[in-house]
């Protein structure tokens, strides 16, 4: 945090380390002869006969795979030298807008390594994985409190699985009241997020834009204009990718609800307002929770997450299968003797199918639900506050001084968690883009904010910084926004041609993108 | 206040100050009619130790792989994950991050994507790999909506030897697309490739076939491409990567499109996810291709990089045209994917692959030998096969847990009554026999209580 | 591997990553109020009294413990930060002599973690931890195998444990023999490790030294002037810390055993001869073996480790206690019915006690039992043979070009898993110090040698590449000495300014020792 | 050749033509009278998975803390240690370096020696403290080794309030200090005041005890220290660090070493190691201080950082001379235990201290109501008491043990027929009013059976 980026080097000639390493794959390191796993005998009574006579030639591989020959030390020391050249959650702050990079409690990792999940295959029957479907249904039971929604599927496998499930449950919906084929169009703000309008095309469905008012909200008179019985569903996230809670929320859901349309709520910052608003409240059908946002799962590099929804009762009878089902024990023992069932598409018939292999992450499930049985609702009413209040508290440093004047706020209103300013102000004055800023961050040794998006805002820095960071941490990211811009006011040239201390510099994506290498040359 | 914020009452009240307002209410610009003016009716917080116990209690109700022997697959697999592959996953550095976005400070992550590719790649003998989707049966819808792209076609030809999870999968999506879906049927084992011929034609964007299929069979691939490319439609194989060890590549082949479920590659059981599944594609593809994929490139000093490549195909930049919808996917269990291919090496892989083959043939011998088994087909498998017979499967399933053993998957009523039994390097012949030993005792008993019955019916 | 020391960075007034960061301890990151753990309720009937109706107030803390005061996440940041201001072992070559730096399996680890062993109390009843006893039973017997004595003790700690507890073997061996009193002085030669004289003092007995000969093994006629019935023992590392195989071991042992003494083997270079020799073979009475060497106990930035010892015969009454007993069933059922009992003094009425608490570094005994299943006799064999391999290649690369002209090595014969050099000549003819080499050697990513070590050599460079590198890494390591002394051809400052990349450079070690400041001030 | 090692046949083929000898044999320099003609009679090597199987059956032969309610105590206690503390020092940055003998490249270890140093000096109210000792024990030999150098004298009394296996271990040490080891009794529970000050004498180079004691009380060390320092002797006090939290400190309270096991700070039980012993000293004796000790100064840069301190104490340097052997120590063990006591905190380590004294008090009061049970002493206790009834501690353990509880330490003969009771913040109420009645009915049954034997005997 009291990094002083601008100090002289130690001495000249001396590059920074990491930036020595070339980049050495692993199969370049390979050498043949090497490894490192043993494997056993097959040890069949009788001796190993030839494969060929197992399985006829004509099927077998005529080469095996090239994989790397590589020993047990060399793949740790790969790995491991791969693993520094990454900046992680744990280095520094990593405000990334819209992805609520919250920490990642470490007790979850323990729960979910525990055998009893970890090796719990998932075509065990119901009644010998008894504690995984408790937890399944215990994890709905909470998700469904803090949506407001009485029923759950786990099953998505991220939010925009979530999406599609939503839209394909909004499509049953209208089937079921016989308007499949005149519903073809879905609602969705101009400040959506990029899923939104993919999921929208596989679902089969027209995106129809909705513009955003001058407040950052939906722009109503757009949207009663394009709302008529083509609709078949609206998307919006709220708070907004702005971070804005939109003021009409219920005349927004009450106009499409009575054009018979679905509604359906993109759960993605869900965590500022836990505890303290909720979107079945709002009037939303169906919504996705990133479990992997709002409750602590690790993001992995980019997943695993996962992505339940959350649904009303006139959406219950299309939710995917397979479904839990608590039954009551018949011994008037109380809950002691519930026992928990997988229901599939013979139970629900009017389910739209599954959604994928098997359960859902379950392993995602088992982080989450230790991460809301450790927080409770109190617990999680507060990390919102927390949210909130840091997001703020990060705005009102960054109106002082520099930020302030080269990097507005997109929209002047209060936000919630996050909050999206406009670089436009620093690329006209300053000769310096959000993308310069953003790479001048990486020598500062943070992680910079969501650049570029929401599309609607000119050079976009879309600034989240989560419940679990120290006003430290929020002063020094501050300060170090504060320096480039100060910096940038003396010589613009050296944001532009930011960073310097990272293990490669800018990388050339454009040549990357023309003449795509996307696997190794092996010979 | 809990232990993951930092917070005090003192700091809130300065910041509050900073910000200009009295109370965090006053930050909640939240209508009055959506506000939730009550606590979540939800427990108190727990101490670490308290919600390890509760977690520890539940797991502890699961009979898992470690505390019973587990021939349960159907398409994840009790393989042993080397320690090495928890050690790296966990370091914070892969495991906290989020998609690399930023390359310059993501070069690990991108890095193992690239690696992973080339792995998968070299497996399935395709060029193209992606960076990982979710898990399988997915992977054969997005498979399937690729299909519709490259073809403009809108009707799959599916075989019942594709795992029915993965079918189910298929037509739910095909809802959306839309699509239609057709069904062929089996004939000893294996894809019917008369029907399959007669179910083929010039609106079908793809067939989809396993690999091994659903009863361990391993179908003719290449005769099936002939079929498929014949009606200028498209083949996509579900594959099983660690088969693809041994087995001759959907590659060279003919297959358009090898997706599949990665768990076996060093991913735990999790009781079914995450793990993630697999991409791979012919050069044709390249455009149209679903998920993250990673390409080399080099830095302003000509330093050796890799980005994010070919990202005008993904949601983020395309939107509404994009090739998929996917963004979050499951980067850290594709890691863990090719960080076990690393350990299992270009040998190891061939060893694995061998020894399944052999134990498998020698557990279906074992148990087709039992009285009242049957086997139901005779077609070369790899490390799983279906047993037929008739006592109820529950019943028999019940002895065999009753011993200890998880003897495998019911087939369900498409294929008849029976299991899906499945070898991994972790089942000894000792167990084999052992399975093959209760197994028979569980048919003997549901022999004896039908004849029993019988008797008191007679 | 590949990487390239010496190319100019990528822009001047960039310092190296780490070196921005001040070292800022968890103490000044505490605020108070904040915190990690929730400590439950004691929620004892009645409700809580006041603590000073327990325990009278005279006996209570005036003040708290002025611990840290910080959120989990900034207690990950602040650690995870600290441990990327270590080297180790995955980080790359680790030629650190005598301390056998081989890479640490991970599923020693794995296996360590398991709740059986992790969670085991040590006063648990013996017949409650029969899988306990049974693994220390059979390291036991392997550690006897390879040691070629009949006997084990398990319980010391480390090396320097395992050492007095040799020599408080030696003292009730004597005294048994009614020798105590006039056996007062051990043997040692000038090579030894500090660990042994220093152990010899803590035993109450005197150090004498031995001279080395000419071809770096023990002087025999020292050696022999010095052997009389003063003699206690004699304690000897063979291959001694030359790396060098005494070619008259068996002479050695012979003599001291003739004038009463008894043997001590260190078994710190054991890795050299596993499968090959014996120390048992070679005469001696009593063997240390560092698990944490030889069998791949992680060094953990200082232990923690285990120093079993192996004993003759004529030691083994006095063995400490508790002792491992493997009893036969009754039932004629063979090993299955066999039971493993703890044997207290009252068992052993001669034993020299106990030198610890409770059983010993029982998680340290789990990793290496592990690591020797995974091995096997062969393997085990095979990791002292390609020790010595690789040391033997490094040295004959390290003879080429200028390392050979300018760091010759000490003694000219050819060693086993290590080897010394003298940096004489580097000093003499570049002005370079040995101490100057190993700082510039960070500056390539590498762990230097053992440096100042064994005394006697000028200079010493004790190098020890284990058989867990490549080639590769064996190479890289030579060349990178060879660069360097280039480099000091040109320019010796160079090296004698080194390091310049690491996290923080050269220290001044004067300055804390006349002033030592080893805790923080906390007002 | 095993994973761990890379070496090709075709490699060791060129590794020996560079280094110019035909075979490895000839690298073997030993003369044959040494060298072993045989293999090692030890089993083949086996695949992680059968070494992972194999210590798995062998663990689950072990009755740990996870699968009984754990009463046990004497030194080692089953605390819950947070995910964290695993975490962290399983990272390879701190779980596979050496000693920091190069501190430009060892920042990380040495600042958290440092740190550890702070915090136990906090606890002991003590200004010196190493960087940590092998374990409980062998640091109060250490200790005593410390006062022989100090005070010239070769004399200590201890306690009989001192753990016995302290007391062991001092007395081994003690036959190569050489010096004399006298002991003292306790009085309700607590060292005899006046036996203890007609023991030390002249001669007397340190005074012995531990607080709270081996049955659980808490000594007064104040009116100790008087004693010893009258007759020129220096106070060890063996301290749990988890009572140090709310007890008066060693330091306030007069005593010249605080000694210690430090596993109840984040560390695991592991059947009674690897942890820790710590070891803190007042300023006198910081030239005889044993083991590591980190120092802070500055780089050529003028950058703050760690140092080795005070190395000329050390075996290394000093040889014969050191004040200390010990090289390998537990330094990732007392990582464990600062980070432990960053976690828990300054509020954290209060709260757990009184719960552990509310809730020990409880169940000494619980235990001591049941009929035949009686209190060692009524001394104040902090985590631990000890009980006394005459039916034999064997089958008492036993029938207990059967109920899925371990119920104590037995005390050994010195202190009479009964048990030592510890509690941690992971025996709860409800577990604790369960051992209540589980040892009620044990001790039934036992006078039931020793009726039956009288009256079979009448
Ligand atoms: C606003 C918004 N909607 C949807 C998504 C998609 O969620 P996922 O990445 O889990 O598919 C994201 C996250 O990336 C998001 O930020
Ligand atoms: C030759 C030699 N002897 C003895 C020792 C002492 O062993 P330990 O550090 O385990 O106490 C060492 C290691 O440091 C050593 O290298």
């Amino acid at each position: 945090m009291s990094d002083t980026v601008a100090s002289p080097p130690a001495t000249a000639d001396v590059p920074a380390p990491m930036q020595r390493d070339r980049a050495t794959t692993i199969f370049e390191r390979s050498v043949a002869g090497r490894g490192a796993a043993a494997i056993p005998e097959a040890g069949v009574p009788g001796g190993d006969v030839a494969i060929e006579e197992l399985i006829p030639a004509g099927l077998l591989r005529s080469e095996p795979a090239r994989l790397p020959e590589v020993s047990e030390p060399e793949i740790v020391r790969h790995y491991t030298r791969l693993s520094r050249r990454n900046f992680d959650l744990d280095s520094g702050i990593y405000p990334l807008g819209s992805c609520t990079m919250k920490h990642n409690p470490r007790l979850n990792e323990r729960v979910a390594a525990l055998p009893g999940h970890a090796r719990l295959h998932p075509a065990q029957a119901p009644a010998r994985a008894q504690g995984a479907l408790e937890l399944m249904w215990s994890l709905e039971r909470a998700l469904s409190e803090i949506c407001g929604l009485p029923h759950i599927s786990l099953q998505p496998s991220a939010g925009s699985h979530g999406e599609l499930a939503g839209l394909l449950l909004t499509r049953a919906f209208h089937a079921d009241h016989g308007e499949e084929a005149e519903r073809t169009r879905v609602l969705t703000p101009d400040t959506a997020h990029g899923t939104n309008p993919a999921s929208v095309t596989m679902a089969g469905y027209e995106v129809v834009k909705i513009a955003t008012d001058e407040r950052g909200g939906v722009d109503l008179d757009d949207l009663r204009a394009k709302t008529d019985e083509r609709v078949a569903c609206l998307m919006l996230t709220n708070p907004n990718t702005l971070g804005l809670f939109d003021p009409n929320i219920a005349e927004i859901t009450a106009t499409v609800r009575e054009a018979g349309g679905t509604l359906y709520y993109d759960g993605a910052n869900l965590n500022a307002i836990m505890g303290h608003s909720r979107p079945g409240d709002m009037g939303f059908d169906i919504v996705h929770v990133n479990l992997h946002k709002s409750f602590s799962q690790p993001h992995g590099g980019g997943g695993p997450g996962a992505g339940p929804i959350a649904v009303s009762d006139r959406i219950e009878p299309f939710l995917p299968v397979p479904r839990i089902e608590r039954v009551e024990g018949g011994g008037g023992n109380g809950a002691g003797a519930a026992r928990f069932e997988l229901r599939d598409g013979e139970q629900h018939p009017r389910s739209i199918g599954r959604l994928r292999g098997f359960q859902g992450n379950f392993g995602v499930f088992v982080r989450s639900y230790a991460y809301i049985l450790s927080l409770g609702g109190d617990g999680l009413a507060e990390a919102s506050e927390t949210a909130v209040l840091n997001a703020n508290y990060l705005l009102a440093r960054m109106r002082e001084g520099r930020a302030g004047k080269y990097l507005p706020l997109a929209f002047d209103r209060r936000p919630m968690h996050e909050f999206v300013l406009s670089g436009s102000g620093a690329k006209r004055e300053l000769g310096v883009r959000t993308l310069d800023i953003a790479k001048r961050l990486l020598d500062h040794n943070m992680h910079p904010p969501t650049v570029y998006f929401p599309l609607l805002v000119d050079e976009a820095l879309m600034v989240e910084p989560t419940e679990t960071e120290t006003r430290e941490s929020l002063d020094g990211f501050a300060d170090a926004v504060e320096s480039i811009l100060a910096e940038a006011e003396e010589n613009p040239e050296i944001a532009r041609q930011a960073p310097y201390t990272t293990p490669v510099r800018r990388l050339d994506e454009a040549g990357a993108a023309r003449n795509p290498v996307i696997r190794e040359d092996l010979g | 206040m809990s232990g993951y914020t930092s917070v005090t009452d003192g700091e809130r009240r300065e910041m509050l100050a900073a910000i200009g307002v009295d109370s965090i209410e006053d930050l909640f610009d939240v209508p009055a009619g959506v506000r939730l003016d009550r606590d979540l009716d939800l427990a108190d917080g727990l101490g670490e130790a308290e919600v390890y116990e509760r977690l520890r209690d539940l797991a502890s109700r699961n009979a898992d792989a470690e505390s019973e022997v587990c021939f349960l697959g159907a398409g994840m697999y009790d393989h042993y994950a080397p320690a090495l592959v928890d050690a790296i996953v966990s370091r914070s550095e892969f495991l906290t991050p989020y998609t690399p976005y930023q390359p310059e400070i993501s070069q690990g992550g991108l890095q193992a994507m690239f690696e992973f590719q080339t792995a998968m790649s070299e497996l399935t003998g395709l060029p193209l790999s992606s960076a990982g989707l979710y898990e399988g049966p997915s992977t054969v819808a997005a498979a399937a909506y690729l299909a519709i792209g490259a073809t403009k076609r809108r009707r799959f030809v599916v075989s019942a030897g594709v795992n029915p999870q993965s079918r189910q999968t298929l037509t739910t999506y095909a809802a959306g697309y839309p699509a239609e879906v057709t069904s062929v049927g089996l004939d000893g084992g294996r894809t019917d490739l008369d029907s399959l011929a007669a179910a083929v034609d010039e609106e079908t964007a793809a067939v989809i076939v396993q690999y091994p299929n659903f009863l361990g069979a391993v179908e003719d691939l290449a005769a099936i491409a002939e079929v498929a490319h014949e009606a200028g439609a498209l083949l996509i194989a579900a594959c099983d990567p660690i088969a693809l060890g041994i087995l001759k590549t959907p590659g060279e082949s003919g297959v358009d499109i090898a997706v599949g479920e990665g768990q076996p590659l060093g991913n735990r059981l999790d009781y079914g996810g995450p793990s993630f599944g697999f991409f791979c594609a012919t050069e044709a593809q390249i455009r149209r291709m679903p998920g993250r994929i990673a390409g080399e490139t080099t830095d302003v000093d000509g330093r050796r990089g890799f980005v994010l490549a070919l990202q005008t195909r993904e949601q983020h930049i395309r939107r509404e045209k994009a090739t998929h919808n996917i963004c979050t996917a499951q980067a850290l269990n594709a890691l863990g994917g090719i960080i076990y291919l690393s350990w299992l090496g270009r040998r190891g892989l061939v060893e694995l692959g061998e020894l399944l083959v052999r134990r498998t043939h020698y557990a279906r011998e074992r148990l087709t030998a039992i009285d009242g088994v049957e086997p139901l087909h005779d077609a070369p498998v790899v490390r799983e096969f279906a047993i037929g017979f008739d006592a109820p499967v529950g019943r028999v399933l019940d002895h065999c847990a009753a011993h200890g053993i998880a003897a495998g998957v019911p087939l369900g009523s498409e294929h008849g009554n029976g299991l899906l039994v499945a070898i991994t390097e972790q089942r000894t012949v000792t167990q084999i026999d052992r399975l093959a030993e209760v197994l028979s005792e569980a048919l003997g008993q549901a022999a004896d209580s039908r004849q029993q019955a019988a008797g008191v019916g007679g």
